[in-house]
C-alpha cells in the first residue's frame, strides 16, 4: 500500500458513502500521538466548525454565533474513525451510511421538510 | 501512557526549528503508510516534509503561497527536508522540533 | 409636480451606487457633463420622434423613452443651478433645458399621447 | 458524429452565454463615447475567456473535477475562501442585472414598469432550474440566444466603414476623456471575463461527462463559441457607434439602447431587440445562478448535478433557489438596473485574480493533467491575463470614482 500524502491526498478531499453518494469533504484529520509510537491517523472530521477553526478564531467566533442565532442546539458535525476509509483515489470512499452522519443532517431536514414537498422534488433523476 | 490528539491542520505550515534552535522550514506535508499492528491496520505517519522557502518563509505558511513559491523559486533557495517520525518532538504541536541539527537531515531529492 | 415614484427610487439607486463604490461626493456633476447630458437627451428625443414616425417603434417604448428624459429634465433643472458658476454657464444652462423641453414636447405630438 | 453535435452545441453555448446584459450595456456605451475605438478591449476580452475556458475546460476532462473541487483540494479550505467569497459577491450583483436586463426587456415589449417584472422571471427560472436539466438549461436558452445576431445584422445594416473598424481591432489611446475611456475599458473587461463563465464551463465539462477525448471538443467550443460571441459583442459596438455617436447620445438608461437596432432595421429592430435583451439576460441567469450553487457544491462537497432530482442534493436546488429570488429584490424594489450593471462589471473585473493566478498553478501540475499540462505558449498567455487581472483590480476602484456612471 503505497505512502499517503496528508495534506496532499487526503484533507479537503470529497467524500463518498456506501452508495457512492457525496457527504462533504474532510474538513479536519485527527492524529493520535503516543509516546514512543508514530502519530497514527485516527479521525476525519466533516463540519463547519472544523473548518471554520482552520480560518481563524475569528471565524469560529461568528460560526459559533450564527448557529447560535439559529438555535442549533446539537452539533452538525461528524467524526468518523479512519479505519472506515475503503478507498483513497480522487475521491475518498468510507464505509458509512451517509443519511446516518450529523453533517448531513441540515441536507436530510432540506430534503424532507422542503425539497421533496415541492413538486418536482423528490424521484432520483430529472 | 496519555495519548494526545493534534489536527493535521494545526500541524501543517508550523515553523520546524532543529536541536540548535535553528529555525529550518515549514511542515509541507505528513506522509504516512498502513502499519499492521496488533491485527489492526491504522495508517501512521511516516515522515515529516519540511520545506525551506528562504526569505518567503514568513508568508510561506499557507498551502497556495508554498506551491507557488516552489514553483517559481524552485532554482533559488527552496529545499526540503523528509524528517523521519521518530526525529521529530511533537511533544508541544505549536513549536514543533527535530530531534538533529539541520545538516545531518535526509534532504529531498 | 408630484415626483414621479421611479426618480425618488433612482436617486436611492444612486445613493446605493454611492456607498457601493465609497463615492462620497455629494456635490451634482460638473456643468459640462450635465450639459452633455441634458444634450444626449434632447438627441434621444429627436431620434425617437424621426424613429416612429418611420413607424419603427411602437408608442409604448416612445412613452418610455420620453418618461426617461423627463426624469433627466427634472433631475437636471434641480441641479445645474448648482453648478452654473458664470453667467454664461445659466446661459447654457437655461438653452440645453429649453431645448429638452422642446423635443419632449414635439415627440408626445407626434406620438399622441 | 455525436461528439461534432456536441461541438455544434456547445459553440451555441458560449453565443447565449457570452453576450449578456453585461456586454451589451458596455459596449452601447464604449461606441457610444468613443465610436469603434473600445474594439480592441473587446478582442482582448475575448481572447483571454476563450483561453481561461480552454484550460479549465481541459482541467475538469482530464482530472475529472471541475475548477472549484480542485480550488479547494489543492489549496486548501483556507484560502479557497478567497475565490468562494469573491465570485460569490460578484456573480450576485451580476445577477441582480441580469435580472434588470430581463425586466427592462419585458417593460419595452409590454409598458409594465420593470419592477414588476422581477420577481416573476425569478420565478421562472426557478421553475426551469427545479424541472429541467442540465442540457435543457444549457442549450435551450443558448438556442434562443441566436436572436442575438441580430446585432450583427443591424452592423451590417449600419455600413459601418471597415478600415476604421479594422484599426480599431489594434490598441489605441483616446483623444479625450481619458479616465472615461479606461472605466468603460475595465467594464467591458469585467462583461467579457468573467469568473463565473469559466466556473460553470468547467462544471458544464462534468456535467455532460467530457473525458480526455473531448480535448478537441474543447478546443473548438471555446474557442469558436467565443470567436462569435466577441464579434456580436463589436456588432453591438458598431451600432452604437454608427446610431449614437454621430448624435452625441450617451447611454444613461437601458430603454435608449434599442434605438441602435431600431434606427437599422426598423420595427423588426427594436422587437430583436427586446428579444435578444431578454433570452441573453434570462440565459446568463440561469446559468450564473448554478454557476454559484456549483461552486458551493463542489467547495463544500455537497451532492450536486442539474440532472440529479432536487432532493437527491438538497442543499444545491436550495442554494439556487434562494440564490435566484434573494438575486430579483434589489429590481423589485426599483434600483437602476443598468447602475447595478456598471458597477458589477468594474466588481466582476476586480474579482479576476483570486480566480486567474490559482489556474497557473493547477494547469502545470503534471498529477492533475499529466501529458495535458500547459505549454509553455499557454502559461504565456496565462501570466499575461493573470497581469492584466491584477492591473485591473488596481485601476478598479479609483476608475469608477473618476470616470464612474
Amino acid at each position: 500500500m503505497g505512502a499517503v500524502h496528508l495534506s496532499h491526498d487526503v484533507i479537503d478531499s470529497q467524500l463518498v458513502d456506501r452508495h457512492q453518494e457525496k457527504i462533504g469533504r474532510i474538513d479536519e484529520l485527527l492524529l493520535e500521538l503516543e509516546e514512543g509510537k508514530p502519530p497514527r491517523v485516527a479521525t476525519i472530521v466533516i463540519g463547519g466548525v472544523a473548518r471554520a477553526r482552520r480560518v481563524g478564531r475569528w471565524m469560529l467566533a461568528c460560526h459559533r454565533a450564527v448557529h447560535a442565532l439559529l438555535g442549533h442546539r446539537e452539533e452538525y458535525e461528524s467524526r468518523i474513525p479512519f479505519e472506515a476509509v475503503r478507498r483513497i483515489a480522487d475521491t475518498i470512499e468510507l464505509d458509512v451510511e451517509g443519511d446516518t452522519l450529523p453533517s448531513m443532517r441540515l441536507d436530510r431536514w432540506l430534503a424532507t421538510h422542503i425539497v421533496c414537498r415541492i413538486p418536482g422534488g423528490s424521484g432520483e433523476r430529472k | 501512557m496519555s495519548a494526545r490528539t493534534v489536527a493535521l491542520s494545526d500541524l501543517l505550515g508550523r515553523a520546524v526549528r532543529d536541536a540548535d534552535g535553528r529555525k529550518i522550514g515549514r511542515i509541507e506535508e505528513l506522509n504516512a503508510e498502513i502499519s499492521l499492528e496488533q491485527g489492526r491496520s491504522d495508517y501512521v505517519v511516516t515522515h515529516f516534509s519540511v520545506g525551506r522557502f528562504g526569505p518567503l518563509d514568513v508568508i510561506a505558511t499557507g498551502n497556495f503561497v508554498q506551491q507557488l513559491v516552489r514553483r517559481i523559486t524552485r532554482a533559488t533557495g527552496y529545499r526540503r527536508y523528509e524528517i523521519p517520525w521518530d526525529w521529530m518532538d511533537l511533544s508541544d504541536p505549536a513549536r514543533p522540533r527535530a530531534l538533529r541539527r539541520e545538516e545531518e537531515l535526509p534532504r529531498a531529492s | 409636480m408630484l415626483q414621479p415614484a421611479s426618480a425618488r427610487t433612482n436617486r436611492l439607486s444612486l445613493t446605493f451606487a454611492a456607498l457601493l463604490t465609497g463615492v462620497g461626493c455629494g456635490a451634482p456633476p460638473p456643468i459640462d457633463k450635465q450639459l452633455e447630458t441634458l444634450a444626449s437627451w434632447t438627441a434621444t428625443m429627436q431620434l425617437a420622434k424621426e424613429r416612429h414616425g418611420a413607424g419603427a417603434i411602437t408608442i409604448t417604448y416612445a412613452t418610455q423613452l420620453r418618461d426617461r428624459a423627463d426624469e433627466a429634465f427634472q433631475q437636471a433643472s434641480t441641479t445645474i443651478g448648482q453648478s452654473a458658476h458664470t453667467r454664461t454657464d445659466s446661459a447654457y444652462a437655461a438653452a440645453a433645458l429649453d431645448s429638452l423641453r422642446t423635443a419632449i414636447r414635439q415627440l408626445e405630438s407626434e406620438v399622441g399621447s | 458524429m455525436k461528439k461534432w453535435a456536441e461541438v455544434a452545441l456547445g459553440v451555441v453555448t458560449s453565443i447565449g452565454g457570452f453576450l449578456e446584459v453585461g456586454s451589451i450595456a458596455t459596449s452601447a456605451q464604449g461606441g457610444a463615447e468613443f465610436g469603434y475605438q473600445l474594439a480592441w478591449v473587446l478582442v482582448l476580452g475575448t481572447t483571454s475567456l476563450a483561453i481561461l475556458m480552454e484550460m479549465t475546460g481541459r482541467l475538469a476532462a482530464v482530472s475529472q473535477r471541475s475548477y472549484a473541487d480542485l480550488l479547494r483540494e489543492r489549496f486548501g479550505y483556507r484560502f479557497f475562501l478567497l475565490p468562494l467569497v469573491a465570485v460569490f459577491v460578484v456573480s450576485l450583483l451580476v445577477v441582480i442585472s441580469e435580472i434588470g436586463g430581463v425586466s427592462i426587456a419585458l417593460q419595452l415589449a409590454t409598458g409594465i414598469d420593470f419592477r414588476w417584472w422581477a420577481i416573476p422571471t425569478a420565478l421562472v427560472g426557478w421553475f426551469l432550474l427545479w424541472r429541467g436539466n442540465f442540457t435543457i438549461v444549457e442549450q435551450g436558452t443558448a438556442m434562443l440566444g441566436l436572436v442575438a445576431i441580430s446585432f450583427a445584422v443591424g452592423a451590417l445594416k449600419l455600413h459601418p466603414v471597415w478600415p476604421t473598424l479594422g484599426r480599431a481591432l489594434l490598441p489605441s489611446l483616446p483623444s479625450h476623456d481619458r479616465a472615461r475611456y479606461w472605466y468603460l475599458a475595465v467594464s467591458i473587461l469585467g462583461a467579457s471575463i468573467s469568473p463565473y463563465l469559466y466556473l460553470f464551463y468547467s462544471a458544464g465539462a462534468l456535467e455532460d461527462e467530457w473525458t480526455i477525448e473531448h480535448l478537441g471538443v474543447n478546443r473548438v467550443t471555446a474557442g469558436m463559441g467565443n470567436v462569435f460571441g466577441g464579434v456580436l459583442a463589436i456588432a453591438s459596438l458598431v451600432t452604437a457607434a454608427l446610431v449614437f455617436a454621430p448624435r452625441g447620445i450617451k447611454v444613461d438608461r437601458y430603454e435608449q439602447i434599442a434605438l441602435v437596432l431600431a434606427t437599422p432595421l426598423g420595427r423588426a429592430g427594436l422587437v430583436f431587440f427586446i428579444m435578444t435583451l431578454f433570452v441573453t439576460c434570462f440565459g446568463s441567469t440561469l446559468e450564473i445562478v448554478l454557476a454559484i450553487a456549483y461552486l458551493l457544491a463542489q467547495g463544500l462537497g455537497w451532492n450536486w448535478s442539474e440532472n440529479l432530482k432536487p432532493g437527491k442534493d438538497a442543499r444545491f436546488a436550495t442554494s439556487y433557489t434562494v440564490l435566484i429570488l434573494l438575486a430579483s429584490l434589489p429590481i423589485a424594489i426599483g434600483m437602476d438596473p443598468l447602475t447595478l450593471t456598471n458597477i458589477s462589471m468594474v466588481a466582476t473585473a476586480a474579482s479576476l485574480p483570486v480566480t486567474v493566478i490559482p489556474l497557473s498553478v493547477l494547469m502545470n501540475d503534471g498529477d492533475l493533467l499529466n501529458t495535458h499540462v500547459n505549454g509553455w505558449p499557454s502559461n504565456l498567455a496565462l501570466v499575461v491575463i493573470a497581469l492584466l487581472s491584477v492591473v485591473l483590480l488596481v485601476a478598479a476602484i479609483p476608475l469608477q470614482l473618476l470616470g464612474g456612471g
